[in-house]
This record gives structure tokens, C-alpha cells and sequence, in this order.
């Protein structure tokens, strides 16, 4: 028998794999798809004080390997989703992590505090956001204000705290380390890379054209995702949470050797909606073949691979 | 439950016209899936799967007409009878079925799902009226009741929405639906309620999940007096026309 | 008649198609491949004051749409850089820039000075090196460091002065006009995004695993170099030349529209030994057939497009 | 001046075993290349060339054996006759041809460019002896002098380094030429040297411009005394034994 399960802190997973925000709805939308319940965690879509009804103009587009999403945040608020969300995860025991963001520290502060009083088992916090008080800099590029913010949520918060980190900083070193020291359960990295995407039409000796400017995700990021999971693992001690580009088992694998102690699965669900239950069930079948009996010995064995 | 992913196997795929492609299969999972409803097809080596809506199902066997446009489309035209195809369905809402009076107007490749509609509102028993309107003769899909060409080469010359008063006049349509170029549509859309005629459009917009919950391809509408956000996915591809906000 | 030339600062070019460094040598090495007197500009390897001889072990890994490269800057040096190098652009009339690096800014001064003493038309200052004054972080990726660094070689240089910028930064505006505010005549950008690869090999119940850690580049960043490109462009008024994953016409005039003024082509080259030639033809014939006479017409007429 | 840009027709292309294929094409303007040297295939979707050597040029026609791996490969092995083809060539260095009497040593695929290299040494009158090492009978690539397989089931058992000795003995060549992995080429450099005999060896690496200017290539050696980097893929593929640093 093959052990996936792990804890980060308090918050148990039944498996290391689990799907990242914004791709897979707030609760068992992607039951169409794939069976919900055998997911690690879902992580809910980025979900803010109020609703909020995102970008104006095209909102996706997709470029080599990857895609650029301008969702902006488009979401239900913390009421509806308490109301109406989280009965339907609840019910049908999906194991969830709620995913908050917000433009001001109190923003992220009251949610956390809503999360602890409905006994929310783990938050993450999407520290991409536009920090209103800092002209709209994002909360997770600098080291100060990111451990200000994660320290208050802290402060408000009992369950499992996970930081969700931008990779688009000049130092990953430094912002993983604001989380720590701000006393964060785990990070999960990355959010998306800050890219655009252009399209022109040539009508009538006139250009037209779209852009659309926002997160890359899918294959073409994960080359900086190791990168920026290797920097950190090796700055931290708190457990990451790796995402970016995943959509095989070895790259899963590839995640875990470089210090990775769960994944999440994002673009990817789009590509291939049931993939996150493909995985795990791939997972399991390598684990076992292979003799590995628990995800430490696995992921242990992947740390120590010798370099060649 | 019976989940979205399917995996079918190509049964036929013919060239139509020098960018048209009729491409049919058929997936033992597939039990059913009506007019306006789209299917989504994995291409290999791209992250995002391409929508398309559904031209005919019937037996099981699933018709889909598809433009070349880029390298989504370029990789089904290249699949050869007996190929696999990865596909989730059915997606999104349909259009009214009943045995009303109906005007059917496409333009391009937006005439794909109206051959369906077509069909299966004559099951119910409904008068329909089929017009589409092309760029010149060689774009011309099938048959109408009604064709106008941009260049006149085949049908009436000139836009279909030059038609529009008089195929309203000439009809008399209790609805009309229509899938074209989103200008094409506004126009229908707004000459249709000053008929005070139903009018159904089945809208397009760039995808990723099919299922409503990344929000990418949502669009304004108005509903219970106010402006909100639909997704073309779920809540779409086909809405009414006066409820889109332009 | 289609005049394609543009001029950055003093220095001349026929064509805004450059190819760009590490990717196309000293000189004219590529001509097995491509007419190389036809390109626009070559950008040499990045060259130092001394011969160096790069990293060890696995310098390049291929991702989903790209490459890393960990190179480490292995290239001849300066002296025979000018004793075998130079000779051959100046007969063969070969256009070029010159890519320099080091790890203190006398390394770039003293190269500058070099360049200077030889006539040489044009430099690219490559800022992704590591500054062995600050611990060994780029110097680009602080706008302090870039400022003083590029200062320092404009004083020393009186030809056109490139500078290089590197997109792993948490703004790009603040270096850019770094860059601009010390007098620089033109930025390119970007540099390589900070990626890295692995390989896992499980035999006989061990893994073994080479990771490549360096620079991505090839279309998987084109995004990011957009976005980048983008954002410069509304905040410094100095010409920009543009790069990362162009391998079409269409690419070109996507990088034009977001306000590029040359671009310049690496990965590619290595995918189409003969792109960067096809690329001149190809925008030569678009601008005929579309009755654009010069290059700033046709960048006008992008930079002004409808946005739909 | 002839560029190395090329553009070909497939000829033929047949699995020759579970992984490995054999493919022919020619092009009107690769005139010649020698043993040793080698080509670099674009491969759709793919950033880097995939370089394979030759393992026959016989009137305009190249033959490459390849083993499939990864994406560039099957991307390969899924072309079809008349399919066209773009590689660069000739690429990298080539081995000595004269009438020395030499041993060919090959292992796994690494046979390849040595069936092109006995071919120009025999019509040079060299006496030579093709010897080869697999896995498994089912591995084996063609005709040789010798042959063995680590399980025995064809030819021998064992590795072809535990031959080298026998072979050396039995045939003493004037020089040991050998493509196979890098531990075996190890192996037989350092045997070659403890007999003083000549040794040519065809190393891999990834490589990115096939001509030496990315230096994504190197490899040291030891050269007028000091250990310097030379380039696979323009210096190379071809060395001496003796001046590789391991
Ligand atoms: C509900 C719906 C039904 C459709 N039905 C049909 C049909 O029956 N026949 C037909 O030929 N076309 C149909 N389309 C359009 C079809 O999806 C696009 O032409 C196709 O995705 C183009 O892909 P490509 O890779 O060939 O072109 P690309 O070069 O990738 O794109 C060309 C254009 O197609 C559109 N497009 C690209 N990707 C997507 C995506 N993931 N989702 C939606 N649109 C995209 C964009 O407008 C893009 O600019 C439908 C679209 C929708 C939304
Ligand atoms: C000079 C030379 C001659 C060769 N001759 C032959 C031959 O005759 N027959 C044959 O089967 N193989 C030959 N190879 C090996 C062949 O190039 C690789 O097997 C092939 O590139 C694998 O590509 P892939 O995409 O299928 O596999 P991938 O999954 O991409 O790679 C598998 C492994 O192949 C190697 N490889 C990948 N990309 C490259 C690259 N751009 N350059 C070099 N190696 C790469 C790497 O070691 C990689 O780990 C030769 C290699 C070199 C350098
Ligand atoms: C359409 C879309 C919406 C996303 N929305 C959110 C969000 O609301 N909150 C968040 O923290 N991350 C969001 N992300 C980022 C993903 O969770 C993930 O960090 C990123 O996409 C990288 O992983 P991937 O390459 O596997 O997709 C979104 C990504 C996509 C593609
Ligand atoms: C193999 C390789 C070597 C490179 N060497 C240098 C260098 O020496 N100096 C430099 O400024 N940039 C160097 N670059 C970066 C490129 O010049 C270019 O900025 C980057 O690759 C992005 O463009 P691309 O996506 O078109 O390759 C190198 C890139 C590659 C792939
Ligand atoms: S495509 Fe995801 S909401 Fe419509
Ligand atoms: S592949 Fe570029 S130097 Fe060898």
C-alpha cells in the first residue's frame, strides 16, 4: 500500500497534487470532468471582500506553450461563496484551500478572519494583487510590505497560512524569506509570469490590433518555476507548494527534486480537464511500482538524485 | 455521472471549399447534444482546447464544419480517417426547439450550427426559413432558401444584412436566430426588435475551460435590469439578442 | 523604392533586423548559413577583458518552446577579439555591435575605452553579469548599480552606447530609465529570463538528475519581452531594441507595435540558420506590397493601430 | 559559397527494429560528406536541430539511422516518403581515412556513422574489422565482423569492452575507431593508449548552433600541453582518445 497523504502543518492532504486558483471554480465545477473528491485540495478561485466583475476587453489569449490570462479577479466575494460554495465542498468532502486577495492589508485581514470563523482549514493568499497603498505595486514584489501583510494575516488567522508567491520580483530569495519570518505555514509558487500577448490585423492599409497584458501560464513557465523553487528551497524551511507548467508526472517529479512538497495543477486543467486525477492515479501506479511506501521516501530519494 | 471527455474516432473528413472542412466522428460516450451546444477539441501542442459547434449529431456521429484559421484548425484538418479526436461535450446552452415560425440567418462558417437547428426545429414541426449570406460563390456551404454573396458571383448581391427587412417582410418569422460575425449579429439583433421579433445569436469568444469557472470569455449583458457578466461557455454560446450589451 | 535604414544615435543601419548575442558569433561565422553583410547588425558574443572559459557541465537544455543556456560567458577576449575578429567585419563590411561584460564597472570601462581606441560604431552593455561588487547580483537588476555602471562607460565612450537590459526585475521602468537617465542612446531588451531545467533518469532504483540553471529564451518568452518592451516604451523616450522569441514577420511588427525601433533575433538562429535573412526579405516585400516607403511609416502606422 | 542549408525529399523511410528507424533523402544541393561528419534536422515544434550522423552517402542519397527518444525523434520517424525535410550539413569534423588497418568499434546506436566509415576505408584499401555491442538480439543493427549482447542471446555475451582486448589481439589494428556511449568510449581510449594505439572517437552532446559559435557544446581536451575547450559540434564530433578529459 502506497501512502500520498502529507500535512503542511495542521491542514492533511490525501495526496500531494492539487489545483491551482482560478482554473478549477470555487467547489465541484470541474466534476463534469474529473471526480473532484480525489483531488489533494482544490484552491479556490481568488475570491475578495466583494464581488468583483474583473477586466474590460479580451481576457485570454494563448502564445507559445502557454497562455496570458486579464481575468481580474472576477468573483463571487466572500458572502456568495460562503453561502453558496461552501455548503457544496463541504457536503461532498472536497478538501479545499481558499485563495483570498485584496487591494489594502485589511482587505486580506477580514477575510482571514471570516476564513477562521467558518474553520477554513488553509488559506493562501495572492499577494499579486495591486497594493493600493503603494501605487499599485503588488504586495508580493516587495519584501517589507509582503511580511507586513502576511504578519497581519497571521495575527487573524489559525488555520493554515500559505503565501502564494510572483515570480516577476528581482529576488525570490527575499520575499520567500518576508513569508517565513511573517511566521507563513507554506508557500506556494509561482503566480503567473508577467507577459503580453499581441494580435494584429492588416485590413484596408490599416493596423488593427489586440493586446492583452497580464499572467503567462502553462509549459512555457516552467523552466522559471523550477528556478525560482530551487532558490527558494534552498533559503527556506517552511514546505512550497509548486506550480507552473506542470502537466506530467515527471513533471511533478522534476518539482519535487528540486525541493517541491505538493504541486498544483493550473493551466493544465484546461488542456486536459481530467488531468489532476490522471496524475494521482499515475502517482500512486509509480510509487508502487517502484516500491516507495510514503511520499517522504519518495521525495527524499528525489532530493538526493545524483547529479550527472 | 456521465463526464464531458470523450474520445472519438474519425469517421470522415472532407474538404468543402479552399478553407472549409467537414470533419465527422463519433465517441460511445457521446449520448447527446443539441443545436447551439459546441464541443471543444484538444490540438495537440497547443494549451487551449477550440470550440466548435455542432453541425449535425446523428446516429452518434457527430458533423462539425470548421474554417482553416490558424494552427488549432490546421491540426484537425490534418487528421486522417480512423485518427483519435480528445473532445469535451456538450457544452454550453442551446437554442429554443419549438414549432415556432423561425428565421435562420448565417453568415460564413456561422452557418455551421443553424444546418442542425434547421433540422431539428422541422422535427418539431416548425416553418423555418434558412439564409446566409458569403464573401463570394466559392464560400457558399450547402444549400439555403436564401444566398447573397458580398461580390453577387452566387445568390443576391451584397451583405445579408442588406436582406434583412426584406426576408422579415417576405417571411414573416415568429423568431429569428443567427450565427455570424459579432457586427453581423449586432445588426440583426437590432433590427429584430425594431420588429418586436424574437431573436436568439449564438455569440463567440476566445475559451479555456468551456464550463464557466475561469471567466474568461464572458461578456455584458442585461438582465433583471441590470448589467452583468455572462460567459459565452456556460451561459452562452446563444443568448437573446436585445439582452447583449454591444 | 523601400528604405528600410534607420539610425540609432550616430549609428548607421541598413535594416532594423539584428542578430543578437551568443547566438551568431563574432563575426562572420554564420555566413555558412545566411548572407551575414545583409543583416542589419550583428551583435557579437558578449566578449570580457580576459578569455574565459564558460561553466561546466550541461550548458544547454531545451524547454516547451524555448532553450536555457548556461554558457557563462565562455568567449576569446578582447585582444584577440580584436587581432582576428575585427579584420574580418571591417573587410568582409559586416555591420556589428559590440557585446560587452564584466564583473566591476572597470571591466566595462576599460572594454569601452577598447572600443573606443578602435572606432568601434556601437556597444551593447551586457548587465546580466554578475556584480562581483554587490555579492555577485546582476548589475541590471538595481537601478543604482545600472546607473553608475553605464555612467561611467558613457563618459569613456563616444560612439553609440547600447545598454541590455534583463527582465529579472521587479520593474522594468525603474531601470530603464536608469539606463536613460546616464545618457545611454538606446536600450535592448530583453536579456534571457532566469530558468532552469531537469532531467531525471530512474535506473535501478536511483535517480539521477541534471539540472541546467541559466537563461530561457526562445518563443516561450516572447510574452514576457512584450510586456517588457511595452512598459519601457512608455517611460523613456531613447530608442528600443527588441528581443525575445521573434521568428516571424508577424513577430516583428508585434514588437513595432509596442514601440521596438530595431529588433534582434537569437534563439532563432538556431532553429533557421538563414532567419534573420528571410526576415529582411520578408519585411522588405510586406512594406512594398503595402506601399510602406520608409521604416518609420510603418512604425507610426503600428505604434498608432486601432486597438480592438 | 554553397551554404549548408538544405532542403529534402524522403526516400525511404523503415523501422528497422522496436526503436530503431532508417531514413533516406537527398537533396540537389548537398554534394558531399564524409564519415564522422553528421546532419542537423529541423523538427516541428522543436527550438534546437536534433544532429544524427551518417551512416551512408551513396550517390546523392543520405541515410541516417536514428534511435527514437524523445520528441525530435518521433517527430522523425513520423515522416513520410515524399515528406520534405530541412537539415543543415555537412556538419563537424570527419575521421581519418586511409589504408590503415582499422578496428571499428560501435555500441547501440553508435553503430551508425561507422557503416559509412568502413564502406570509404575499404574502397581506400584499408583492412578493416566492424565490431559491434547490444543489448539484446533484438538490438542488433545490420552486419558485422563481431558482434556482442549483454544477455548473450546474439553473438557473444557481454559488453563489447570486454572483448576489446581478444579483438585487439586477434586483429592488431593500426587504429581503434569507436562511436558508442561515453563510458565505453572511456574505455577504449584508455585500452587504445595502454596498446599505443591510435584511437578516433565520436563524441555527443546537445547541441544548439552546430558550428561552434554558442559554445553550448564543449568539451575539454588536452591539447599542446594545456587542457582547453573544444566544440562537439565543429571541433568534434571526431577526437583523439587520448586528448579527451574525461
Ligand atoms: C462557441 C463557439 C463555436 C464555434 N463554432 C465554430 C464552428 O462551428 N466552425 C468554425 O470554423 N469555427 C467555430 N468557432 C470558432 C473557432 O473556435 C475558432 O476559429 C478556432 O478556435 C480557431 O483556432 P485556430 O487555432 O485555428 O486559430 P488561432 O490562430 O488560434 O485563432 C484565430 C482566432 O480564433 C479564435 N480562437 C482561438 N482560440 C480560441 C479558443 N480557445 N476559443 C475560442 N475562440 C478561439 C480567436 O478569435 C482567434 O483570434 C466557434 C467558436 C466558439 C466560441
Ligand atoms: C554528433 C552527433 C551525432 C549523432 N548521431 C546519431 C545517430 O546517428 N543516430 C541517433 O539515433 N542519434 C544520434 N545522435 C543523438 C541524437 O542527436 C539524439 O538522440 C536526439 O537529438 C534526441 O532527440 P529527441 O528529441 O528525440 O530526444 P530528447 O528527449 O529531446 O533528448 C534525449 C536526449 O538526446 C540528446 N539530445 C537532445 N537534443 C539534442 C541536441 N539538440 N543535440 C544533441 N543531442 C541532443 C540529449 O542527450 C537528450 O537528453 C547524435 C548526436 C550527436 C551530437
Ligand atoms: C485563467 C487563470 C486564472 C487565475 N486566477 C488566479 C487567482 O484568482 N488567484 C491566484 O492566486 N492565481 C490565479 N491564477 C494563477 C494560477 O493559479 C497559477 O499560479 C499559474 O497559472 C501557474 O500555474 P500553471 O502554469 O500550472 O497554470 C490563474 C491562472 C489562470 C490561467
Ligand atoms: C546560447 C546563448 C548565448 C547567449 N549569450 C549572450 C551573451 O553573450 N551576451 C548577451 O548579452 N546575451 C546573450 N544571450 C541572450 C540573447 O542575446 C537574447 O537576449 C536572448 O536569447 C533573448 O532573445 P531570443 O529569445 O531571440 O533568443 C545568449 C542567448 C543564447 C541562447
Ligand atoms: S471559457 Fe472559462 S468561463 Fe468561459
Ligand atoms: S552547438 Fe554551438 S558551439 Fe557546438
Amino acid at each position: 500500500m502506497v501512502d500520498l497523504s502529507l500535512k503542511l502543518n495542521e491542514f492533511e492532504l490525501d495526496n500531494p497534487i492539487i489545483t491551482a486558483s482560478g482554473t478549477y471554480g470555487y467547489s465541484n465545477e470541474f466534476e463534469v470532468f474529473c471526480d473532484v473528491q480525489k483531488i489533494g485540495a482544490v484552491v479556490t478561485k481568488g475570491i475578495t471582500k466583494e464581488p468583483r466583475l474583473g477586466n474590460d476587453g479580451q481576457r485570454i489569449f494563448e502564445t507559445s506553450s502557454g497562455m496570458i490570462n486579464r481575468i481580474g479577479l472576477e468573483n463571487v466575494g466572500i458572502q456568495t461563496f460562503l453561502k453558496e460554495k461552501l455548503p457544496i465542498l463541504q457536503e461532498q468532502g472536497i478538501n479545499f484551500i481558499l485563495n483570498i486577495a485584496g487591494s489594502a492589508i485589511d482587505d486580506y485581514v477580514e477575510l482571514a478572519k471570516i476564513a477562521d470563523k467558518n474553520k477554513i482549514k488553509a488559506i493562501e493568499l495572492n499577494v499579486s494583487c495591486p497594493n493600493v497603498h503603494s501605487g499599485c505595486i503588488e504586495f508580493g514584489v516587495n519584501k517589507d510590505s509582503l511580511y507586513k501583510l502576511v504578519s497581519k494575516v497571521r495575527d487573524s488567522y489559525s488555520g493554515c497560512l500559505i503565501v502564494k508567491l510572483s515570480p516577476n520580483v528581482t529576488s525570490p530569495e527575499e520575499v520567500a524569506l518576508a513569508a517565513e519570518n511573517a511566521d507563513a505555514d507554506a508557500i506556494s509558487a509561482i503566480n503567473t509570469v508577467r507577459g503580453m500577448g499581441v494580435k494584429l490585423d492588416f485590413v484596408n492599409g490599416q493596423f488593427k490590433k489586440t493586446t492583452v497584458a497580464g499572467g503567462l501560464s502553462g509549459k512555457a513557465i516552467k523552466p522559471v518555476a523550477l528556478s525560482f523553487v530551487d532558490r527558494i528551497h534552498k533559503v527556506v524551511d517552511i514546505p512550497i507548494i509548486a506550480m507552473g507548467g506542470i502537466y506530467t508526472l515527471v513533471d511533478i517529479l522534476e518539482f519535487f527534486s528540486v525541493g517541491a512538497r505538493a504541486v498544483q495543477i493550473g493551466t493544465a486543467n484546461f488542456t486536459h480537464p481530467d488531468i489532476a486525477q490522471k496524475l494521482i492515479i499515475e502517482l500512486e501506479e509509480f510509487m508502487q511500482k517502484h516500491k516507495f511506501s510514503t511520499l517522504d521516501e519518495l521525495q527524499n530519494k528525489l532530493k538526493e538524485a545524483e547529479y550527472v | 455521472m456521465q463526464k464531458k471527455n470523450h474520445t472519438g474516432k474519425i469517421g470522415a473528413i472532407t474538404q468543402i471549399n479552399k478553407q472549409v472542412y467537414s470533419i465527422e466522428f463519433s465517441s460511445p460516450t457521446l449520448k447527446s447534444i443539441n443545436p447551439g451546444q459546441y464541443i471543444s477539441i484538444l490540438c495537440e501542442g497547443l494549451t487551449l482546447r477550440r470550440p466548435f459547434s455542432v453541425a449535425d449529431f446523428d446516429n452518434g456521429v457527430l458533423k462539425v464544419l470548421f474554417k482553416q484559421k490558424g494552427k488549432g484548425t490546421e491540426y484537425i484538418s490534418g487528421l486522417k480517417v480512423g485518427d483519435s479526436i480528445e473532445f469535451s461535450a456538450p457544452l454550453g446552452n442551446t437554442f429554443t426547439i419549438d414549432d415556432k415560425k423561425t428565421l435562420l440567418i448565417g453568415a460564413g462558417i456561422g452557418v455551421a450550427p443553424l444546418f442542425y437547428l434547421n433540422k431539428k426545429l422541422k422535427e418539431e414541426g416548425a416553418e423555418t426559413f434558412l439564409a446566409a449570406g458569403f464573401l463570394s460563390k466559392e464560400d457558399v456551404l450547402g444549400d439555403f432558401d436564401f444566398v447573397s454573396t458580398d461580390d453577387g458571383t452566387f445568390g443576391e448581391k451584397g451583405s445579408i444584412c442588406d436582406y434583412l427587412e426584406t426576408l422579415i417582410k417576405d417571411f414573416v418569422p415568429d423568431r429569428i436566430v443567427s450565427c455570424a460575425p459579432s457586427a453581423v449579429l449586432r445588426i440583426i439583433s437590432s433590427v429584430a426588435k425594431s420588429h418586436k421579433i424574437d431573436c436568439e445569436i449564438a455569440m463567440e469568444k476566445v475559451m479555456a475551460c468551456g464550463i464557466g469557472i475561469c471567466r474568461g470569455c464572458v461578456i455584458e449583458v442585461r438582465r433583471d435590469g441590470k448589467v452583468q457578466n455572462a460567459t459565452v461557455c456556460k451561459d452562452g454560446p446563444v443568448f437573446k439578442g436585445e439582452e447583449v450589451v454591444w
